[in-house]
């Protein structure tokens, strides 16, 4: 009996898809910030006073030195990536664990932040701004938590998403394609060849016969330049631009919350 | 079938003719084009369709003629609509609050009603307020609607009653559970009948629209225990029955004494009502939370008097 | 299917410092400009400064530079949608 | 180009079986048929939510439910409908089955993102429903959720707040899905002009998606934030104000409406032409007017709220602008109409469909425009004639497409016809108790009988005892068309590659279509309204 099985393996490599498709994605992150945006420019607007001096509650240094953090790593990320496409996988990793690092600072020093206000009983429905928080000032501090908060968990996401990352650009590059039983069994008869110009020597021909249950092929690629596994780059390339999103979100909240007073 | 009752209806049933029959034209053309073609065109009459992939000139009438009868219609919608934003100088100025579930009409020499009295033929201009959630303002016989918005100070809508009689006020902004019983009137007297109600609020019986009519309470009568006329005006009773059957709130029979678990600031209590918790309760009902009750008891517009708080103690213990 | 990958445009190192160093330069510069007073206008000089900030990021950092035009193309689009979205806004809450 | 022996992508086995080679596919055709039957269960939920609500409408006074029930009623059929029936409808079960064969693709960009927003459905749909039976009562605000009833009542909106959520984030990914796989993975010779016309509003409909979703995300999120902590953004007695909470709604929930109706239009763009057996008249008029309805449809969100409190300025513009959204749609009518003329035309059960689409349509859409006029709208603003309009648009609109849609596409996907005499009776059936259930609700509108009312007034009872006749023929015809389709999965006869002679790319494959749709990419060369040499097969 002859049984010819095809198979093909069919890697989905559209790096420019891959990136349209995170920007579309990005474009969602942009206008679920642009919702809260709107709310803050109108009452921005109408209570400008009121905003005006409950800035004066947040400390401003903490906030510029979390913006330089951000900056920063923002700039080791970018660096990672280009070490990336000059396929040095270690300075790759270096850079991408200070981003990481960066991040894990930012989000520390925003604790401290958040604790040092709550200690003060400033936080929605703490008693003290019930009693004499006047509107604008609580909805500068309703507005604040929103912001930052949401801004935080995005933070957080990054952080995850750049550990994943790490983990991907240093595993070996490769795949392995597995037969399984039933189709290995469909396969009975059939040869399969190993290697380039196997055809004539037949110690590279391996018959499958009904001993064989399961077919294995794994592939290996090597970091060379040339076989370079290109989709960690765009991996990288993507997780990349979610974080400078962070970073730009980042780059409006800090005066327009800090910098009003 | 509709109820034309005062200036309004005029204008806006003239806008609606005319793009209703516009519609009903270009509906007619449409339908009559398809079921036409249909029927001229069928596969066993014509098996050989001629493709057309398009005519410019089609395309630009098409797109030129409905662009003009929009805006048209657009033009002639804003014209309807300016008048019912522009109030006459004159206009007659009455404050209503709408709260779970009622509407209060104020004044302006400070007599309160849960039923609409105007006078025929003069401007009357409605200040809108809300306590407590978003409402809204609807007579259907006018077509007049405004939304009540809390927080929001200038909410108006205005109306010249045109014919004598009395007419539904309904709530068409959702506002829970009894917000299809959010209704009363609107009664148009001739204007000297409403002044000499105006003048003497006593006298307010003396309406021969308002008598006939079942469903409008008066402004507070002799007969009425005091009591009983604060809970109804400040709309207490639109959520505490008096018969102790609980709805959206305990009922007040029974009410003192009733030992209650109540959550404050989160922690669950027990309590045994009294003078002092009953005022507390209306004051900052947010305070003490009935267990199974939601928090949605309005704070009154104006804090009640230590005098009316004791006349409803007093007309409830007697319950 | 078969997409022709375009060629990767390889940013120097130096590049990315040089754009870090004016995103902290104008860091600096928006916290200063906070502390004198402007009046109305600080606002909108803040957001300029951000604004100038974001396209050093969006340009080099996240390589609209050197990518085709569809992204600008479409980064427009969503900045644009943003824009009306506050400016209609405006016109209810700035003539109530 | 077809290999008739080919499996199916039913047959065909792939790393999982039995169950889960269903809800772990990342296959495209696997996916949409999920979509398909999710969404048709969650159809008959909302259905049997508005049966009780017809019920309870037949007389004045209490006749089924408590007030509180129905309160929460409506507002679960809203939510059910919306974000669970008709918003993801047409392109997440058809959109996913036939974008990637109609432009000669083997899947989506992402088919593992496709996978996720499948379970992200799954996730909301089963948080909607656990939203009924948990916390205090079943969520009571109307799905439009307005603060601040919504930050004050009880009742568990906040779960059903977030279902919808999720919901969006769900549609988000089909959104980004969808723009990607259009821009990159179109068959040679497959240029923008030459995609059949359902890819345009698909297309159309995607960038709605990702624009506008995003922002009701953040609404709902911060009116959740605004019920735990107490934030005032939206609650007056912070501060908030109630009217920027309706803006933040309907900048994305008036865009939504033209995602439930942009899909619709192009199922009736396809079926038109191939039942008329003629070129479809103005292609290009039609594929632009779909960006124009995108575009200028994201402007006029205002048109919710003319009596809301907000400005005069911002009243005027958004009626203007409402008014202009109207042209698009026009254009597209009479271009429908226009391919009728001189067409070979036989009258299937979805061309039935579809030519009933264009007549409710056109009633919904014009009096959308009497809503839009200020003047009008005042008087029937949060009326049953609201209520009668968005029926007749989405229900006569985007419903009767959907309808269409399944059975013009039924033999392509399960490979079998169904009864086509059931199916026109189902048609008729639905046709008339349609109009019966909505033309009374004009009317009584106009009269002033408001919407979300649990009693109602003497005088409105005729009007709400037909419609509720008219609700029974509705159930009737919903009854007869699906009973007849679920027949037919395993009774129909089985259905030729191209039964109906169309010359899209999903008619030149098998049905149903092989796993990897094509074993060679196509070549384009050929308009997708080009019937010459087509023949049925
Ligand atoms: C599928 C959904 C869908 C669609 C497509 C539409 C389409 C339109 N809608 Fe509708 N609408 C809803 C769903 C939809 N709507 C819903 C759900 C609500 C209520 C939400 C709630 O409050 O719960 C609503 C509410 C609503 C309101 C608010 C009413 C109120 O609460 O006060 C308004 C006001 O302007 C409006 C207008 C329009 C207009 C002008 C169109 C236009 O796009 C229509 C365009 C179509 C045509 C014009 C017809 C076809 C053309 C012809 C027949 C040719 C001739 C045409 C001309 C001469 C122009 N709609
Ligand atoms: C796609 C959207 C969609 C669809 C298809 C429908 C379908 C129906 N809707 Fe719709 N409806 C909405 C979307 C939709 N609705 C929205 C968004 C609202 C606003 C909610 C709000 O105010 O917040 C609304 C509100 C709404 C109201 C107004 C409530 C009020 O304001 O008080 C009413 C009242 O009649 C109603 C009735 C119906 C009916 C009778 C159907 C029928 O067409 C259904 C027809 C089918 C059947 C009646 C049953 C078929 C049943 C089976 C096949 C299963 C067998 C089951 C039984 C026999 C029980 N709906
Ligand atoms: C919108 C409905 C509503 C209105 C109007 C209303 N209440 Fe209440 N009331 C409630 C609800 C709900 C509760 C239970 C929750 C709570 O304690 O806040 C309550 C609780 C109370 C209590 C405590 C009862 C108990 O059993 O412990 C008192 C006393 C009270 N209300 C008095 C009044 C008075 C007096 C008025 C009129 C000025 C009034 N209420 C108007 C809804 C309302
Ligand atoms: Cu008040 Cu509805
Ligand atoms: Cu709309």
């Amino acid at each position: 009996m002859t049984v010819t099985t095809e198979f093909a393996v069919e890697k989905h490599s559209d790096h420019t898809g891959a990136k349209i498709g995170m920007w579309l994605f990005l474009f969602t992150e942009l206008l679920l910030f642009g919702g809260v945006f709107i709310l803050y420019s109108v009452y921005r607007y109408k209570y400008a006073q009121d905003f005006h001096i409950a800035a004066f509650e947040l400390n401003k240094v903490m906030g510029a030195v979390n913006t330089i953090i951000l900056l920063t790593s923002s700039l080791t990320m970018a660096l990672s990536i280009g070490a990336l496409q000059r396929y040095n996988r270690k300075l790759a990793n270096i850079f991408l664990v200070s981003t990481i690092l960066l991040a894990v600072l930012f989000l520390v020093n925003k604790y401290f932040e958040w604790g040092a206000k709550i200690d003060h009983g400033i936080y929605p429905g703490s008693k003290l701004m019930e009693s004499s928080f006047n509107y604008g000032e609580n909805l500068f501090f309703g507005l604040y938590y929103s912001m930052t908060g949401l801004h935080g968990v995005h933070v957080i996401v990054g952080i995850v998403l750049l550990t994943v990352m790490l983990y991907i650009i240093n595993k070996e590059p490769g795949s392995v394609y597995v037969i399984e039983p039933k189709r290995a069994r469909e396969m009975e008869g059939s040869r399969i060849m190993l290697g380039k110009n196997a055809s004539t020597n037949p110690q590279d021909i391996a018959l499958i016969d009904d001993t064989v249950r399961r077919v294995e092929i794994s592939v290996r690629h090597y970091n060379t330049e040339k076989t370079f596994d290109r989709s960690n780059i765009i991996k990288l390339e993507n997780s990349g631009l979610y974080w400078h999103l962070v970073d730009i979100i980042w780059i409006f909240l800090f005066p327009l919350f800090y910098l009003i007073t | 079938m509709i109820i034309d009752a005062s200036s309004m209806p005029q204008t806006v049933n003239n806008v609606f003719i005319v793009i209703l029959a516009i519609s009903v034209a270009l509906l007619a053309l449409i339908t009559f084009l398809m079921i036409y073609f249909v029927i001229k065109y069928h596969r066993k009459k014509n098996t050989k369709p001629k493709d057309i992939e398009g005519n410019l000139v089609l395309e630009i009438v098409w797109t030129v003629i409905p662009t003009l009868l929009v805006l048209g219609m657009f033009y002639y919608g804003w014209i309807g609509y300016k008048i019912m934003r522009e109030v006459p100088e004159d206009a007659m100025e009455i404050d209503v609050v709408g709260r779970m579930w009622a509407w209060e009409f104020e004044y302006e020499n400070g007599m309160k009603t849960d039923t609409l009295y105007v006078p025929q033929n003069k401007a009357i201009k409605l200040n809108l307020r809300s306590q407590d959630v978003l409402h809204s303002f609807f007579i259907p016989a006018f077509r007049v609607k405004h939304d009540v918005v809390p927080g929001l100070e200038n909410g108006f809508l205005w109306f010249n009653p045109t014919d004598l009689g009395s007419y539904d006020v309904l709530c068409t902004e959702f506002c829970g559970q009894e917000h299809a019983y959010m209704k009363t009137k609107v009664v148009v007297i001739p204007q000297e009948e409403y002044d000499s109600w105006y003048g003497t609020p006593a006298d307010t019986t003396a309406t021969g629209q308002a008598q006939s009519d079942e469903d409008s309470a008066e402004a507070p009568a002799d007969n009425i225990p005091e009591g009983l006329a604060l809970l109804t005006n400040e709309g207490c009773i639109a959520c505490h029955t008096l018969d102790g059957t609980p709805m959206v709130a305990t009922s007040f029979k029974g009410l003192f004494g009733r030992k209650q678990i109540v959550i404050s600031n989160g922690v669950e209590r027990r309590i045994t009502i009294d003078d002092e918790y009953f005022k507390k309760s209306i004051v900052e009902p947010g305070a003490d939370i009935v267990k199974g009750y939601d928090n949605m008891m309005p704070v009154p517009d104006e804090p009640l008097s230590e005098d009316d708080m004791k006349a409803m103690i007093a007309y409830i213990k007697g319950l | 299917m078969a997409h022709q990958e375009p060629e990767q445009h390889i940013v120097s190192y130096g590049t990315y410092v040089l754009v870090w160093l004016g995103l902290l330069v104008l860091t600096g510069l928006t916290v200063a400009v906070a502390g004198t007073d402007l009046g109305n206008f600080s606002v909108w000089m803040a957001i300029l400064i951000a604004g100038i900030k974001s396209l050093l990021v969006l340009f080099i950092f996240m390589h609209i530079r050197y990518e085709s035009q569809l992204f600008t193309v479409m980064i427009l689009i969503v900045l644009f949608a943003l824009v009306i979205f506050i400016s209609l806004t405006f016109f209810d809450v700035s003539y109530r | 180009m077809a290999n008739e022996q080919s499996v199916s992508f039913f047959e065909e086995k792939g790393k999982h079986t039995g169950i889960l080679s269903w809800i772990l596919t990342t296959d495209h055709k696997r996916i949409g048929l999920l979509y398909l039957f999710s969404i048709l269960t969650l159809f008959l939920v909302g259905v049997t939510f508005a049966f009780l609500m017809r019920l309870e409408l037949i007389a004045p006074g209490k006749t089924i439910v408590e007030p509180n029930t129905y309160n929460s009623l409506f507002t679960l059929h809203g939510v059910i409908m919306i974000f669970l029936f008709i918003i993801p409808g047409i392109p997440a079960a058809f959109g996913n089955f036939f974008l990637p064969i109609q432009i000669g693709a083997r899947d989506v960009a992402f088919p593992r993102l496709n996978l996720m927003s499948w379970w992200l459905y799954m996730s909301g749909a089963a948080l909607a429903l656990y939203s009924l039976f948990s916390g205090a009562a079943p969520a009571d605000t109307g799905w439009t959720f307005y603060a601040p009833y919504s930050i004050r009542t009880g009742t568990n909106v906040s779960l059903t707040v977030f279902a919808a959520f999720v919901l969006g984030f769900s549609s988000i990914l089909t959104g980004v899905n969808f723009i990607t796989t259009i821009h990159r993975m179109r068959a040679p010779g497959m240029g923008w002009f030459k995609m059949p016309l359902f890819q345009w509003s698909l297309y159309a409909t995607a960038w709605i998606q990702i624009i506008a979703t995003p922002v009701v995300g953040i609404t709902l999120l911060l009116l959740i934030f605004e019920r735990t902590f107490g934030i005032g953004v939206f609650d007056p007695s912070k501060g908030g104000d109630p009217i920027l909470y309706q803006h933040l709604f309907w900048i994305y929930s008036h865009p939504a409406v033209y995602i439930m109706i942009l899909p619709g239009m192009g199922v009736i763009s396809e079926i038109i032409p191939v039942f008329a057996r003629k070129t479809i008249f103005g292609y290009k008029f039609i594929a632009y007017s779909s960006l124009a309805i995108a575009s200028v449809g994201s402007l006029v969100w205002g048109h919710h709220m003319f009596v809301s409190g907000q400005s005069y300025t911002a009243d005027v513009i958004f009626s203007l602008l409402t008014f202009l959204v109207a042209i698009p749609s026009a254009i597209k009518v009479f271009n429908w109409v226009a391919t009728l003329y001189k067409g070979s035309i036989e009258l299937t059960t979805p061309m039935l469909f579809s030519l009933s689409f264009i007549f409710l349509f056109a009633i919904g859409g014009l009096t959308g425009l009497m809503q839009g006029a200020l003047a009008i709208n005042v008087h029937i603003h949060d009326t049953s004639f609201i209520v009668a309009h968005f029926h007749y648009v989405m229900f006569g609109g985007t419903g009767f497409a959907f309808f269409g849609a399944l059975h013009y596409w039924f033999p392509k996907m399960f490979g079998r016809m169904y009864n086509e005499k059931a199916a026109k009776t189902g048609w008729a059936l639905l046709f008339v108790g349609f109009n019966t259930l909505y033309f009374p609700l004009f009317v009584i509108g106009w009269m002033g009988m408001p919407r979300r009312y649990y009693d109602y007034l003497p005088q409105f009872h005729t009007g709400h005892l037909v419609s509720t006749i008219g609700s029974w023929i509705v159930i009737a015809g919903i009854l007869v068309l699906l009973i007849n389709l679920l027949r037919s999965l395993r009774k129909g006869a089985k259905a030729g590659a191209n039964p109906w002679a169309a010359a899209t790319l999903e008619w030149q494959i098998a049905s149903p279509p092989p796993m990897e749709n094509f074993h060679e990419i196509p070549e384009v060369t050929k308009d997708p309204y080009d019937f010459k040499g087509v023949v049925v097969r």
